[in-house]
Formats: C-alpha cells, structure tokens, sequence
C-alpha cells in the first residue's frame, strides 16, 4: 500500500497541476509540497522497514490482464528501497531549485517533474517485467519534454539523440521481455525462473547499458547532460541512470546467471574501459556540467564493475555506491547550476577566483568535491573500496584499473575544483556576484549531509541490502 | 444447334471480346474507347448466353450497354471526346509495371488452370433447363440472395445520391470560382 | 453439354482481366480507367458466370448480376467526379493531378 | 417447375439491427435535406447520424451479449457473432466521433447528404464486418466504399478534394475489381460462396484456390491501405475533409482488417502457411514503406497517412500469427488505435479550422502552448502511435509482439521493434513542432479574426478519443476478455 502510493502521489500531484489553473508560484508551492510530502512518505516506509527479512515488502498486487500473466505488482527490498529514497530527496531537491529559479510554463515544468519522479519510484519497485518497461519507457516522456522544451540552445539535437537511443535499448528490451515472459508463463520478476537464452539476456543488457551508460552505448551522455536544464540533469546523471543499476540486479543478474557468466569477461572489459575512458574524458572537458556528465559515465562503470562482480562484497558496494554518486552528482550538477546564475557560463576559461569573498560557496564546493574524488573515509570511498575489493575476485586486473581510475577521478575534481574556486578570477565572475544565498544551501546542504551522513555509517546501507546475500539466482533453471 | 456451331460462334465471341478489350484500352479517343467497350459487352453477352445464363446475357445488354453505356456516351460527348495518347507519357516504368503486372495476373490465372484442367474443371455438371432461368434467379434473388438483393439496391441509392450532389454546382463553388 | 469447357471461359476471363488491370494502369485519361475497371468487373463476371455453369449452381449468375448494378454505381459516382472536375476546368489527366503529390 | 409460392427466409431481424438503424439515419438525413430548412439542417443531420451511430453501438452491443455462438444466417451470407459484434461497437464508436468532429466542419452545400452518407458508409461497414460469404463481402465492400468516395470528393470547391475523390475511386474499384477476381476464382475452385463452405470444400493445392485466396488478400490489403496497396492513402487522407479522413483512418482500417481476418481464419485455414506468409511480408512491406515515407513528411495529414500504413503492419503482424492471441492483438490493437486515429485528425481539424489552411509541422509550431487541450491531446495520440506507456498503443504493440512470439515468427518481432524505433522520431516531430519550436510571427499563421470560436463538439471528440487511448492501458483485462469472447467465433 505505502508503495503504491510512494508511486501514485507524485503521478496525481503531476495530474491535479497540469488541470488546475494556478498562477506560476502556487504551483511551485504545490508541487514542493507534493516532493516533501514523498520524502516524508518515503520515511516512513523506511521506519516501518524491516531490513532483516528477504521478503518484499509493503507490497501491493492486483491483476493487470491475466491471460499473459502480467499483473500490477509492487514492492520493495532492502537495495530497492534505498535507491527510491535517493530518487525521492534528489527529485526534491530539483523541483526546490526549479521552484526557486522560476521555471516558466510553470504547470508543465513541475507536472513533468513530479511525473518523473513518479516514474522512476515505480521502475524500483516494479516486480512484475511490464510493468518494469512501462516505467522505465515512462521515465522517457517527461525527460524528452523536460530537456526538449527548457534545455539549453542544442537542445533539438540532444533529445534526438537521447530519444533514439533510449529507445532502441528499451525496445530491444520490450522484445527479450516477450520472448522471456511467454516462454516463463509469468511476467513476475518474484515466480519467473532463469533463463539460458544469450539473445533475451542481451537485449536487457542493452537497454540498460544505453541507461547507465555503459561504453559503447554513451553517445547520448554528453549532449543530453548539457543541454538539460541542470536540475534535470541531476536527475539524469543522479537518479535516471540508476534504473540501469535496479535492472541489471534484479533481472539480469538473477534470471540470467547462465548468461551472465558466459558474457561476464564482457561486461567486467567495457565497464573497465568505460571507467578510464570517462574518466580521462572528464579531466579533458572545458566546462563543470561536461566533467560531471563524464565522471558520471565512469563512475556508472564502476557501478557496473561492482555488479557484475558476482559477489556480496560488489553488490554492496555497488548499492552504497549508486546512493552516493547518485547525490553527490545531483549536488554538482545543482552547483554548476548556480554558477550559471551567477556568471552565466560554465566553462573553466571564464571562471575562477571564486573563493574569495564566498566562503559558503566554496565550502560547498570543496566538500562535494572531496566526496566526489572519494577521499578515504567518504561515502563514495566506502562504495568504490566495497566494488574493488568485490571485483578483485574476478582478477587483479580489474580492481588495479579500477584504483588507477580513482586516482584519474581525484585529477579532474581537483582541476574541476581548482577551476571554479583558485586561480586568478575569470572574466565571466564579477567581483559583485554573490555568494550561495539561503535558499541554494537549503537545497545543497540536505544531500551533503546525507553523504556526510553515510560516510560515518557506510553500514547503514551496506548491511540493509541484501539480507540474504546477493540474488544471483532465483529459482532452478527451467526448461528452456 | 449443332457442338461446331457453338463453337464457332463461341471462338468468334471470344475473340470479339478480346480484340475489343484492348480496343478500348488502346484508343485514343475516349468516344471509341467506348464504342469498343459496348462491342465488348455485346460478344461478352454471347459468351454468356453460351454458357446457359440467359438472365445475364439479357441484363448485360440491357443494363449495361444499354444504359451504363449510354451514360457513358452522354458525358463524353458532354465533355466533347478530349484526346489522349494512349502509350504516352507517364513514366516508362509505370508502362513496363503496367505490362508485368497485367501479364501476371493473366499467366497466373491460365497456369492454375492449366494444372487443373486434368482434375474436373472440363466437365460440368449436368443442368437443368430451368439453370439460369429469370424465374430461377428470382427465386433465389427473394430466398438465399434476398441481402445481396437488398444490398445491391442500397448501393445504386447511395451511388444516385453521389451522382446528384457530384453534379451538382454549389454555392461554395460559385463563390470559389 | 455443348460448347467449350470451363476452362475456356477462365482463360478468356483472366485475359479480359489482364487487358483491364493494364488500361487501368496505363491510361491516364480517367474516363479510359473508368472503361478499363468495367473490363475488369466484366473479366470477373465472365469467370463466375464459367463457373456458374461448371457447378450448376444459380450462385455465380446471381453474382455476376449483383456485379452490374454495383459496376453501375462505380460509373455513376465516376462519372459525376468527371464531370466535377469539368465543370471546374481541372485538367482530366490522373497523372497531372498535381494538387497532391507522393 | 419452380414452385409458386417463395419461402421467404427468417430474417434475424436483431443482427440487422445496427446497419439498418444506420441506413434509417441516413435516410432521414437525406429527407432533412429536403424537407427540413437550411437555418436547423445541420442540427437535425448531424443529430440523427449521432443518434444512428449511437443505436448502432447499443444494438451491436446487444447482439454482443446475446450471441455466445456463431450463427450463420440467410443461406450463410450473414455471421451473427461476437467478432462482427465487436468491431460493429467500434465502428460505431468512430462514427460518432466522426460525427463529432464534423459538427464544427461549417459546410454550406450537401449539410444533409454529408451526414446521410457518413451514416450509409457506417452502415456499410457494419454491413462488411457480419458478411458471411463472397457475395455479401463484395457488396458490403461496395457499399461502403461508395460511400467513402463521394464523401472524400464531397467538398466539391476545393480541387485537391475532388481530385483524392477521382483517385479514390479508381484505386479503389481497382482493388475491389481485384478482390471480385479473386472471389470468383475461389468460387470457381470450390463451387461455393460461404466462409464456412469453402473450407470445408477445400481441395488441399489447388492453384486456383491459391490464386484466388491471393487476389482477395491483396483486394482488402487495398482497404486496410497495406504496402503495396497503400498509394492512394497519403492523396486521399489529405484531400477528404478531415473529418471524413478520421473516419476512414480509424473505421475503414478496422473493418478490412477484421474481415482479412475473419476470411482467412474461416475459409483458408488449410492455406494457413502459405497466406501467413503472405500477410506476414505485406505487414513487414508496410512497416518500412509507412515509416520510412512518413519519415520525409512535413504535412500533418500527409504524415498520418503514412503512420496509418505502417500501423496497418503491425496490425497484419497479429492476423500473420494465426493463432488466438493473434485474434486478440488484433481486436485490441484496434481500440487504441481507432481512438488516437480518429482524434489525430480531429486534432489536426481544429488547426485547419483556426487558419484556414493545410496544416504542417511548420504551421503546428508553438501551437501546443497557445491551446495546451489540443497540443496534450496530440501529444498522447503520438505516445499512442509510438507505443508508449500510459496508453493502449503500448499494451497493442505488446500482445501484436506476443502473438508473433507464439506463432514462432520472432524476426517479425524484430523488424517490429525496430519500425518502431524508427517511427518515434517522426511521432516525435509532431510534438517537437507542438513545442518546442517558438510560435511562428507569420502573417499568414495569425489567427483570422482573433481567436477562433469554441467548438466544444470536437473537444468533446478529443476528449473522448483521450480517455479511450488512456483508458485501454487501464483497462486491458475488461477489453482482452470481450476480444477473447469475439475471437472464440474464429475456428482457430
């Protein structure tokens, strides 16, 4: 029950906004409302948790049509349920930035981003494959509209390219899920057993590849991170791509572990390559959201690393990792939002100097940068440590790219910070530009106390995931 | 009537036919176009008669060339017989296209029949005198037909209302013109 | 029975029938396609009328009857549009229709 | 001697019921056009067209419930069963948008023969779909594709609307010449006219019987406007008016393609591989053709023609799979489909309304701001079309990929996902121009006359196609069971 309404709420604020002629600040207003009244929504299901059983919970279920099996089912589990929290708070945070910068079209703007948030809840609690794709294609329509409609001047070509590929993966996957769900008799992720078909088991891959993104699949990265509005990147880069995560988990990895070993050499080499690629592209870009869009790249990899490290150790990391780059990414890509504001531009050519005279400022920049490059004891240190240690056992090569990519990501935070903060000031950065005023912390300030938060207790997360090991199988293989 | 008499005529219907067939699609005027179409008619009403159908034959040379054809003849001489080159214009591929697609259709056709000519297709069952009769066809046209009856007869109502409001010149029109 | 066979009725109907489907396709005065689907419909009422009397059953003459009136009605709508387009000095060419183009 | 006194046949006066309610419509309509005076002539039309089509629907609806078997009645030239019921419902349901959509349409000439034929064209359909051998299917095929050509060329002032009239026609007649040929080679081959009689008569080779089984595919592949029999589709879907283009798109579709169904099912079931084939290649034929034209299109209409072609592929992919679920994909498709067809070009209707002109990407920029109920409506007929999630279109694209699975044709799933791939990016074009393009300051695209009278008639008619697009999502088992229902008169 609590799931489907963590799912309906934000669906139903986004319907009551679109009809509802209010002027432009009542909507904001409401549609704040809306996003606290999830957060608060979301607490409580996580008080009301119990992480120590391996059984969904708070679930709901009713028959959607019964001739093919495919029912309206819902849930969560330990791992589920802390990356709808991440979704819940980072979808906050950007409807409170929208709400501050004054977005116009108001009703559609925060209509979409409710919907959104409401889309995303659901693909992590679907338990049923369909239901998982209508998610996860529903996720697409408001980003689609989002960037299309306030992005930045490329942004034709951006949603273009990100619809296609978005498309062609979850289509693909559309496909695999007809062939496997027919072929299982039931479209429930809980009764469906394994599967040893490389074709079905690709097509699922994919489409979460081109999510995540993963190597050969990141043509979209760029352009949609940047032309985005940057609150809506946050979600992207934060919480969107973390779908990736839930489905390579909870489908790939537990109805296709024939599969899964035969491809996993695969999988373990382009997300190694995709981690050093990303992360030498970052430390090239001229511009802050064009090295958090790449960093993200890389530390999805990562990510991925961790999950197909077929281990507890990985898959831990990999959850406790999601959660953290998840916010530390929305806090970014919020940041460099800010400077926008302030100097117009993002690009480091402009800017610099900005330490001086904006201690707010650069306190927050210095600790998100900190969190981000995953100093030893940070949250993201923690996960990145968890997902090297898990993958170890699949070869030293791996976790020895893996710390090399660590060391690249400490070099373009660095860059990254060095560009904003030091230096000589920018041309863009006017002596008079502000400091981060009371309502940009409210915003910021949440997320990195959470990260603070999870750097002390790394356990709170790692230890609430999987209370039963990993799932890297469901039931016995049935007839193929 | 003796079987080479029937024949004969038969042959000589068919041929009538045929030649009269690409009459019509090879002539540039359409007034002979339609001229030839009605000769069609006629030797296809032959052929018809030939092969017991009485009713058919008679409808064909009433209805058809009598007054569809008439109609015809009426709005071309309306139009006042504009030519058009039979084999010109239009893209040599639409004619090579036209050409392939009639051919297919007809060697299509002559094959299967050919291949079946052995089973049973060559001799007919045995009719009755009354086989096609008007009283016959009425029968059935008020038992098992009686929906194709009605249908048929919507059809001409709703083509006549066609036929009116097509023809008609309207009010818009005026103002457009 | 006298005469020739089914089979000759079929031949020269699928004849009659590739003469129509070539005009139809050829011609471009819309008049000349209009005559060109009668040889059609008539190709195909010769063949049921064949077949009529290859299975002594009434069913095909009552067909091809049907046939008529509704070939009847094609001419009558045909025409009418024919005379639409006259009336408003619209070229009578299907191929120079160039209002709306592929 | 022939007896003198005919037995007339018991007529089932109740499976008449929704053709004859709608013929008793058009009638009036046709008296109205005479009798009633011209200040209240469009009133009393489009009033009795709505109530006929409304009838239709509820009497359809009552043969529906009362008909759990199939009959054949008349010698075997009717079927009273679900299948006809059903698709019966639905065409009457597109008539009464169509209805709806008309209302605004101000036409001074023929107000009363526009709404009497649309009514005989529903009429005829409703006629089609029960058709129980060759001879009834011929006519009903007649019946109401006359109709529909003097309703395309009705608006007699404008050239472009005669002319899709004269093409109409003679592709038209063309394919129903075709379906006739071919009709009569199958009657020649087995010596009967009924469905249920030639199955039973079938000889299992015979190159006749193939060949006319060939010619009547491709006559309502014609209707259904399935590559390659599509070319007239993108001409006449512009040039009718566009209210009898929402019409055709969703009706005509839906009819030709349960018939397709209905005649293969029935009387070819012993050809089944070799017609699956077929229907299998026209379907994928119509994917690429359809999507890859619409891809170059930058009139609305013209790219919605396009789009219907390639939806008529997919819905061939589910008669290709000649199994049960096939039926079902079929028959649901449909609904969705129908809807966002029809409220489309309703869509498209009120732009065309507001400026007087054709309407293309370049004029619809912007507009989804200026009237945000049309420019939303447009944006879930497109999510619709593209298969997306929240709407019908999406669970259709689901059941059609389903059905193919079972049948074991998994490369036409394959060629099915990636049309659809494709196909988004010119579904999505509609919306970019709706927007994300800032409104054009073109003399020529400002409003004549500022803003344009309310026509609460279309709204309602969008609003209704929206809630069926959005609502079958919802809704799936209730319409999966009344499609399972319908698709047990099938011998599948």
């Amino acid at each position: 029950m609590l799931t489907s309404l963590l799912i309906v709420l934000p669906l139903l604020g986004a319907l009551v906004i679109w009809v509802s002629p209010l002027p432009r600040e009542a909507t904001a207003a409401l549609a704040l409302l809306v996003a606290v009244a999830e957060v608060a929504l979301w607490i409580v299901t996580l008080v009301g948790f119990d992480f120590t059983t391996p059984v969904l919970q708070d679930s709901a279920q009713r028959e959607w049509f019964g001739d093919l099996g495919v029912t309206y089912h819902v849930g969560f589990y330990g791992f589920s349920l802390w990356l709808a929290g991440l979704t819940v708070l980072v979808g906050a945070a950007a409807i409170g930035f929208g709400a501050w910068v004054g977005r116009d079209r108001a009703r559609a703007y925060f209509g979409l981003v409710l919907f959104l948030i409401g889309a995303v809840v659901g693909v992590f609690a679907s338990q049923d494959l369909l239901l998982f794709y209508v998610f996860f294609e529903a996720m697409l329509i408001p980003i689609y509209v989002l960037v299309g409609v306030w992005g930045g001047p490329n942004r034709s070509s951006a949603t273009i390219t990100f619809v296609i590929y978005t498309m062609a993966g979850s289509l693909l996957m559309l496909a695999s899920i007809v062939v496997f769900g027919l072929k299982q008799g039931t479209f429930s992720l809980i009764d469906a057993g394994t599967s040893s078909n490389d074709w079905v088991f690709l097509g699922f891959l994919i489409a979460f590849a081109v999510k995540a993104p993963l190597l050969p699949f990141h043509g979209w990265l760029r352009t949609a991170y940047t032309e985005a509005p940057p609150e809506i990147a946050a979600l992207l880069s934060g919480v969107v791509s973390k779908a990736a995560v839930y489905g390579l988990i909870w489908i790939v990895l537990r109805h296709f572990p024939i599969p899964v070993d035969h491809w996993r050499t695969v999988v373990l080499v382009l997300a190694a390559v995709g981690l050093v690629y990303g992360s030498l592209l970052a430390f090239r870009q001229p511009d802050v959201r064009g090295v958090i869009a790449y960093s993200s790249m890389g530390q999805m990899s990562l990510i991925v690393l961790g999950i197909f490290a077929a281990n507890d150790l990985g898959l831990d990391g990999a959850i406790l990792h999601s959660v953290s780059h998840g916010l530390v990414s929305a806090a970014m890509f919020l940041l460099a939002a800010m400077l926008i504001e302030r100097t117009g531009t993002d690009r480091f050519a402009d800017l610099g100097g900005m330490a001086r005279g904006r201690p707010a400022l650069a306190t927050i920049v210095m600790v998100v940068g900190m969190l981000t490059l995953a100093v030893p004891g940070s949250a993201n240190f923690a996960g990145e440590f968890a997902i090297l240690a898990g993958v170890f056992a699949q070869g030293w090569g791996y976790a020895a790219v893996g710390a090399a990519a660590i060391v690249l990501a400490a070099m373009y935070t660095l860059r990254l910070i060095s560009g904003i903060l030091h230096r000589t000031r920018g041309d863009a950065v006017r002596a008079e530009s502000l400091d981060l005023r009371f309502v940009e912390l409210a915003l910021v300030v949440p997320l990195v106390a959470i990260l603070l938060a999870l750097s002390v207790w790394p356990s709170a997360i790692t230890e609430r995931s999987f209370p039963i090991g990993p799932p890297t199988s469901a039931t016995p293989e049935t007839a193929e | 009537m003796g079987n080479v008499l029937v024949w004969v005529i038969w042959v000589a219907a068919a041929l009538s036919c045929i030649g009269s067939g690409i009459a019509v699609i090879s002539f540039t005027n359409p007034f002979y176009s339609a001229l030839a179409l009605i000769g069609n008619l006629a030797s296809l009403a032959v052929l018809f008669l030939l092969a017991s159908a009485e009713f058919v034959a008679a409808a064909q040379i009433l209805v058809y060339a009598g007054a569809v054809m008439v109609m015809f003849l009426f709005v071309i001489a309306y139009l006042g017989g504009r030519a058009d080159a039979p084999w010109a214009g239009g893209p040599r591929w639409l004619q090579i296209g036209a050409f392939v697609v009639g051919a297919a259709i007809m060697i299509e056709v002559i094959v299967a029949l050919a291949t079946k000519a052995g089973g049973g297709l060559s001799n007919g069952t045995e009719i009755t005198r009354s086989f096609g009769s008007p009283a016959e066809i009425g029968r059935l046209f008020l038992t098992d037909h009686l929906l194709a009856f009605e249908i048929t007869s919507i059809v001409l109502l709703i083509a006549a209302v066609g036929g009116v409001v097509l023809g008609m010149k309207t009010q818009a029109e005026g103002e457009a013109s | 029975m006298m005469g020739p066979g089914t089979t000759w009725y079929i031949a020269v109907a699928a004849v009659l029938f590739g003469i129509g489907t070539t005009g139809v396709i050829l011609r471009r005065s819309p008049l000349i396609v209009l005559l060109s689907l009668e040889i059609m419909l008539n190709a195909s009422n010769l063949a049921l009328v064949g077949f009529s009397r290859q299975f002594a059953s009434v069913d095909g003459q009552i067909f091809a009857i049907c046939v008529m009136a509704v070939a009847a009605a094609e001419v009558v709508v045909g025409l009418g549009l024919i005379v639409a387009f006259t009336r408003r000095k619209m070229p009578l060419d299907v191929d120079t229709l160039t209002e709306l183009r592929g | 001697m022939i007896a003198a006194s005919i037995a007339t046949p018991i007529v089932d006066w109740l499976a008449l019921s929704p053709a004859l309610a709608l013929l008793a419509a058009a009638a009036l309509c046709l008296l109205g056009a005479v009798l009633v005076p011209v200040s209240v002539r469009r009133a009393f039309s489009a009033a009795v067209a709505g109530t006929g089509f409304a009838a239709a629907g509820i009497l359809a609806a009552v043969v529906f419930g009362r008909s759990p078997e199939q009959q054949l009645l008349i010698a075997e030239s009717l079927t009273r069963d679900r299948l006809a019921a059903l698709t019966q419902i639905l065409v009457a349901g597109f008539g009464v948008l169509a209805v709806l959509i008309s209302w605004g349409d101000r036409r001074r000439d023929h107000v009363g023969e526009y709404y009497a034929l649309l009514a005989a064209a529903g009429g005829g359909m409703i006629f089609f779909v029960s058709a129980g051998n060759l001879l009834t299917l011929f006519l009903g095929l007649e019946w109401f594709s006359i109709a529909l050509y003097i309703l395309v060329a009705l608006d007699t002032h404008r050239n472009a609307s005669l002319e899709a009239g004269l093409k109409y026609l003679i592709v038209g007649s063309f394919g129903s010449a075709v379906l006739l040929f071919g009709s009569a080679l199958t009657y020649g081959a087995t010596g009967e006219l009924g469905f249920n009689a030639i199955r039973e008569a079938t000889g299992a080779d015979d190159p006749l019987f193939v060949a006319g089984m060939a010619m009547i595919i491709a006559g309502l592949a014609f209707k259904a406007s399935a590559a390659p029999f599509h070319m007239w589709t993108p001409d006449v879907y512009e040039g009718a008016p566009t209210p009898v283009t929402a019409f055709m798109s969703a009706a005509t579709k839906a009819v030709a393609l349960v018939v397709t169904l209905r005649v293969l099912v029935t009387a070819f079931p012993e050809q089944a591989e070799i017609w699956s084939i077929a229907v299998a290649v026209i379907a994928v034929a119509s994917l690429v053709v359809g999507n890859l034209a619409a891809l170059a299109q930058t009139n609305v209409k013209r790219l919605l023609a396009y789009s219907s072609v390639s939806q008529a592929g997919f819905m061939l992919i589910a008669i290709a799979a000649d199994n049960d679920l096939g039926g079902k994909a079929l028959l649901y498709y449909l609904i969705p489909y129908g809807a966002a067809s029809a409220g489309a070009f309703a869509v498209v209707a009120a732009r065309e309304r507001e400026l007087g002109r054709e309407v293309t990407l370049a004029t619809l920029e912007g507009w989804g701001w200026e009237r945000p109920f049309y420019g939303a409506a447009m944006w879930v007929f497109m999510l619709a079309f593209a298969g997306f999630p929240l709407t019908g279109g999406m669970i259709g694209k689901f059941y059609v990929f389903s059905a193919a699975y079972e049948a074991g044709w998994w490369w036409l799933i394959v060629i099915g996902v990636v049309a659809t791939a494709v196909s988004v990016y010119y579904y999505l074009a509609v919306v970019r121009s709706l927007y994300m393009r800032p409104a054009s300051a073109r003399a020529d695209l400002v409003v004549a006359g500022g803003s344009p009278a309310p026509d609460p008639a279309l709204e309602l008619a969008i609003g209704a196609a929206v809630v069926v697009t959005v609502g079958s999502f919802f809704f799936v088992q209730p319409l999966i069971d009344l499609a399972g229902k319908a698709v047990l008169s099938l011998p599948f």
